[in-house]
């Protein structure tokens, strides 16, 4: 939190705060929690045509597929844990996306793993590379979930660090669609799945901070076990709860745990709640109602029902042994308030969690681009190079490591343009993510709109016709002018890019703060596309002697 | 017309897209979860996935679950009872099929496509095959190297194979002793295989040559 | 009366263990004069038992290590 | 010289463990009053070494344990 925000605090409160709600500001206050220097700037944003069913503002975005059909879709990252702890990292960065698409009340069906990791020389950078992709592995294919595509890069600039984004699709029915916010007083609020313990305390405040240079001491706390089984469990049972009808709301436990999940879920229409924080089950003894409160364990739920259906609820999370409890309720006035074992640790206007005032930072306008001799080198030097590269050879050593066919739905699979999937028996959804940080390094508005471009050629490539698009802004400290700036034009970059196809983005995400030891990482937007299909127009890949080979464009 | 149980444990995923195949085979078929009771049906699937995400061995902790009472009844009685990948591990470590499923060779998950001859077409799952017939599957595995102490009395159904059935080491994709990917019990109604035959089911998700072992299943229940 | 126990888990010797190799060669890349590298199964537990040996030795069987391809040792503790 | 080296990694204290409880359930439903089980990961091998000590702590921290979320302990004796 910077000084002014501070006094700003103060000043709306008209007193000191407590511990607690100092901890739960924070969180709350903090870059990643609150989009508080990207936000004024997504609002250029294109967010709504015919397709769109709900933008961003909810845990996923939603496409109308069909009538019958929608299909949600967001886009997470998990770079700094990943950096820390790769395989718990980038597992539970699986983990979180899925719960988001969840909470919706769609079935998780893919994901997509754009990651990006410093040159395979190193040692270093090898073992975070195996260890992501192994996380991202274990972790999808024990949940069901498979992993259709993705993309993978090396980079200078990432040395010693990762970038490791998630996109998850999910597909449901309209009459089971659950907000993640409350119109209404008196809701009990049910927690259900892992138990809370002290892993994950400062986590979103820690990924709002750049990576010092011996974090993996330091910030252990901020690391997570993952836990598929668990994850798996909860998939089932809420699904089967959202088929009740009797979820009112329902938001998944990400960063800034119960204190985020809570407050934004009762907040967004102007109601408050009241915690008791003691009853929330603990996986470790002597914790205190701080860490109960912004703990970031992973595995858990937040659902708000009526209390006559508590019981019938709760009925279907012990069919999958899965723990609950009710540890608090939504009331009319707007304030939050936390009980700790009978005593009020809390009481802050909603507002002044939920509502965190923007800020923009100074910018500086740069320019690498400059004229570009291209060398002298033989054919066969630079097939080779060009051959050679990790960026180019096939990444079937990543991807035969993920069950992409499970579920029953992959009609293409990794290693073509767009993975597809099939939906009904006359049509498949394609899915698609693309970067190019070193393009939106050189110019930030072209490399922008670069991605775009490339969703939208990988989508139509393989028959379909594109829906709706997510984006992943991976960003270093916006604190530094020409960052900010690049952001800025970046974003100005995907909108114009997306309006120019008259697409839209119907979830995203922000991620700042991506530097180690001081240095910047380039920008790097992740654009992720949905396309619809006839799947007798998908083409096939299969190639034959005689076919000739063209090349359209310019 | 006959009616199977596709057995969900905790961890099981491929519950669903079994219970399809079943479907568009002609069976009925219904996901049971691993705490309700199997009277009433004429067979039992034990679909793939991770049961209780593969801690200790895979199968291993749902071997030891209460319902493996019930389909080992069912199995005497001479009901057809499919384990298909955690299945199998299931099946094996519950003591129905004999041997052990032991990580990949390459210590790795892998998920791709095999081809695989039909050794033995006498069984609940295989009647409606041709003897030595290839055919093509996914596999999607991380501990489907099978070994067994004395494989004289082990029944061999499916075997990994080249595009031309040839049983070489090439086409073995996990170190599976004599490239076996399915093995039977004695009486023919007990099958385990790695290769997920649900998956080849329909023509859009690369083919349709795993539903002869659904529909096998399905004519030799309803003798 | 209560008991720590822990329970190593082996495979048989002759196995090939394809867990044991890759982390060995991964040993060796960085450097290191590795050999003979096994990962057994390892288990720490607390136990309420009258009879600590007998129901140890069922686990074993009935649960930790699969006969067909496993060894099994254990010690057991009196907790203090 | 030639040394017998033991490693055992474990989770530290406070961090979720699905593997130890998972396995624990298991054992209780089969009724053995079990409780606190841990799977530590355990290492077995042998190590041809002028200085094992350093070069065991080496391996430790660059492969076999994360720090960040790990301890661990080993045990060099010399091979007869
Ligand atoms: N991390 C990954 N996970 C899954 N699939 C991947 C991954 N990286 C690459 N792929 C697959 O490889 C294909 C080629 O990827 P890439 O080399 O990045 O090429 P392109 O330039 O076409 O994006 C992608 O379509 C995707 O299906």
């Amino acid at each position: 939190m910077f000084p002014h925000e501070e006094k700003l605090i103060h000043e709306k409160l008209g007193r000191e705060p407590n511990e607690v709600e100092w901890a739960m500001l924070e969180v709350m206050w903090s870059e990643h929690a609150s989009y508080k220097s990207s936000r004024e700037w997504l609002k250029l944003l294109p967010t709504s045509n015919e397709h769109v069913v709900l933008g961003p503002g909810e845990d996923a975005g939603i496409v109308r597929f069909d009538d019958e059909t929608w299909i949600v879709v967001g886009i997470e990252s998990h770079n700094h844990p990943s950096a820390v702890e790769p395989y718990g990292g980038a597992a539970t960065g699986v983990g979180g996306i899925v719960r988001d698409v969840l909470c919706m009340g769609a079935r998780p069906i893919a994901l997509l793993d754009p990651i990006r990791f410093g040159p395979l020389e190193k040692e270093r950078n090898r073992y975070l590379f195996e260890y992501v992709v192994k996380g991202i592995a274990d972790y999808g294919n024990r949940i069901g979930v498979p992993t259709v595509g993705g993309e993978t890069e090396f980079d200078e600039s990432l040395d010693n660090y990762t970038l490791v984004n998630v996109a998850c699709v999910g597909i449901m029915k309209p009459e089971h669609l659950v907000h993640s916010y409350v119109t209404e007083a008196g809701l009990k609020l049910v927690i259900v799945g892992n138990r809370t313990g002290r892993d994950g305390i400062h986590g979103v405040t820690f990924a709002s901070e750049e990576l010092s240079e011996n974090a993996e001491e330091e910030d252990r706390s901020a690391v997570q076990i993952p836990d598929s089984f668990t994850e798996k469990l909860l998939i089932e049972a809420t699904l089967e709860a959202v088929y009740t009808g009797r979820v009112r709301a329902l938001k998944d436990l990400g960063g800034g745990g119960l204190t985020c999940a809570a407050s934004e879920m009762v907040g967004k229409k102007g109601f408050g709640a009241v915690i008791y924080a003691d009853r929330v089950f603990q996986r470790e003894p002597g914790m205190n109602a701080v860490e109960v409160m912004i703990s970031e364990s992973q595995e858990r739920m937040l659902f708000a029902v009526r209390e006559e259906d508590v019981d019938e609820l709760g009925k279907i999370f012990e069919k999958y042994e899965l723990e609950w409890t009710v540890v608090g309720e939504v009331i009319k006035e707007p304030r939050f308030i936390v009980y700790w074992h009978g005593k009020k640790v809390s009481d802050l206007p909603i507002g002044l969690l939920t509502k965190v005032p923007t800020i923009g930072w100074p910018m500086k306008e740069y320019s690498l681009e400059k004229d570009v001799e291209t060398p002298e080198v033989s054919f066969e030097e630079a097939f080779e190079k060009v051959w050679g590269s990790p960026n180019v050879i096939s990444k079937a050593w990543i991807w035969e490591q993920y069950d992409h066919e499970v579920q029953g739905r992959t009609v293409v699979n990794p290693g073509r343009d767009a993975a597809v999937l099939k939906i009904n028996e006359e049509y498949g959804l394609a899915f698609v993510a693309d970067g190019n940080p070193r393009h939106s390094h050189l110019n930030p508005y072209h490399g922008a709109m670069g991605a775009v471009a490339e969703v939208v050629r990988n989508l139509v490539s393989v028959g379909a016709e594109p829906l709706a698009l997510v984006d992943n802004l991976n960003f270093a400290s916006p604190e530094r002018p020409e960052v900010y700036w690049s952001f800025a034009e970046t974003v100005r970059g995907l909108a114009d890019a997306a309006s120019a196809f008259g697409l839209v983005y119907v979830s995203g995400n922000v991620s700042f703060y991506n530097e180690v030891a001081g240095k910047p990482i380039k920008p790097t937007p992740v654009v992720a596309g949905l396309g619809k299909v006839k799947l007798e127009e998908t083409p096939e890949f299969g190639l034959e002697e005689g076919l000739l080979i063209g090349v359209v464009g310019f | 017309m006959p009616k199977f149980a596709v057995i969900v444990f905790p961890g099981t995923n491929c519950d669903f897209e079994t219970e399809r195949a079943i479907r568009k085979a002609g069976g009925e078929a219904e996901r049971i979860w691993y705490r309700e009771s199997l009277k009433d049906f004429d067979g039992v699937i034990l679909p793939g996935g991770f049961s209780y995400a593969d801690y200790l061995r895979a199968g291993a902790i749902a071997a030891r679950q209460e319902i493996m009472e019930e389909v080992k009844e069912l199995s005497k009685e001479g009901k057809p009872v499919l384990g298909i990948c955690n299945g199998f591990q299931i099946l094996t470590e519950s003591g129905l099929l004999p041997g052990a499923l032991r990580p990949n060779r390459i210590p790795r998950f892998i998920c791709k496509w095999v081809h695989l001859r039909v050794v033995d077409t006498e069984t609940a799952f295989t009647s409606l095959y041709e003897p030595g017939e290839v055919i093509r599957m996914p596999i999607a595995h991380a501990e489907g190297n099978y070994y067994a102490n004395d494989l004289s009395k082990v029944r061999i159904t499916f075997q990994y194979s080249d595009g031309n059935g040839e049983i070489i080491e090439d086409a073995n994709p996990n170190g599976s002793l004599l490239n076996i990917a399915g093995i039977s019990n004695e009486k023919g109604n007990v099958l385990g295989m790695m290769p997920h035959p649900e998956r080849a089911s329909d023509r859009w998700l690369g083919g349709e040559d795993g539903l002869r072992v659904f529909s096998s299943m399905i004519e030799y229940a309803k003798r | 009366m209560r008991w720590e126990v822990r329970v190593t888990v082996r495979l048989k010797e002759g196995l090939n263990d394809p867990e044991g190799r890759v982390i060995e060669s991964a040993l060796r890349n960085l450097g290191y004069a590795v050999e003979n590298l096994k990962v057994p199964k390892y288990f720490e537990f607390e136990l309420e038992s009258d009879n600590p040996e007998r129901e140890v030795e069922e686990m074993c069987r009935r649960l930790l290590a699969n006969p067909v391809i496993h060894t099994y040792e254990y010690r057991i503790e009196k907790v203090s």
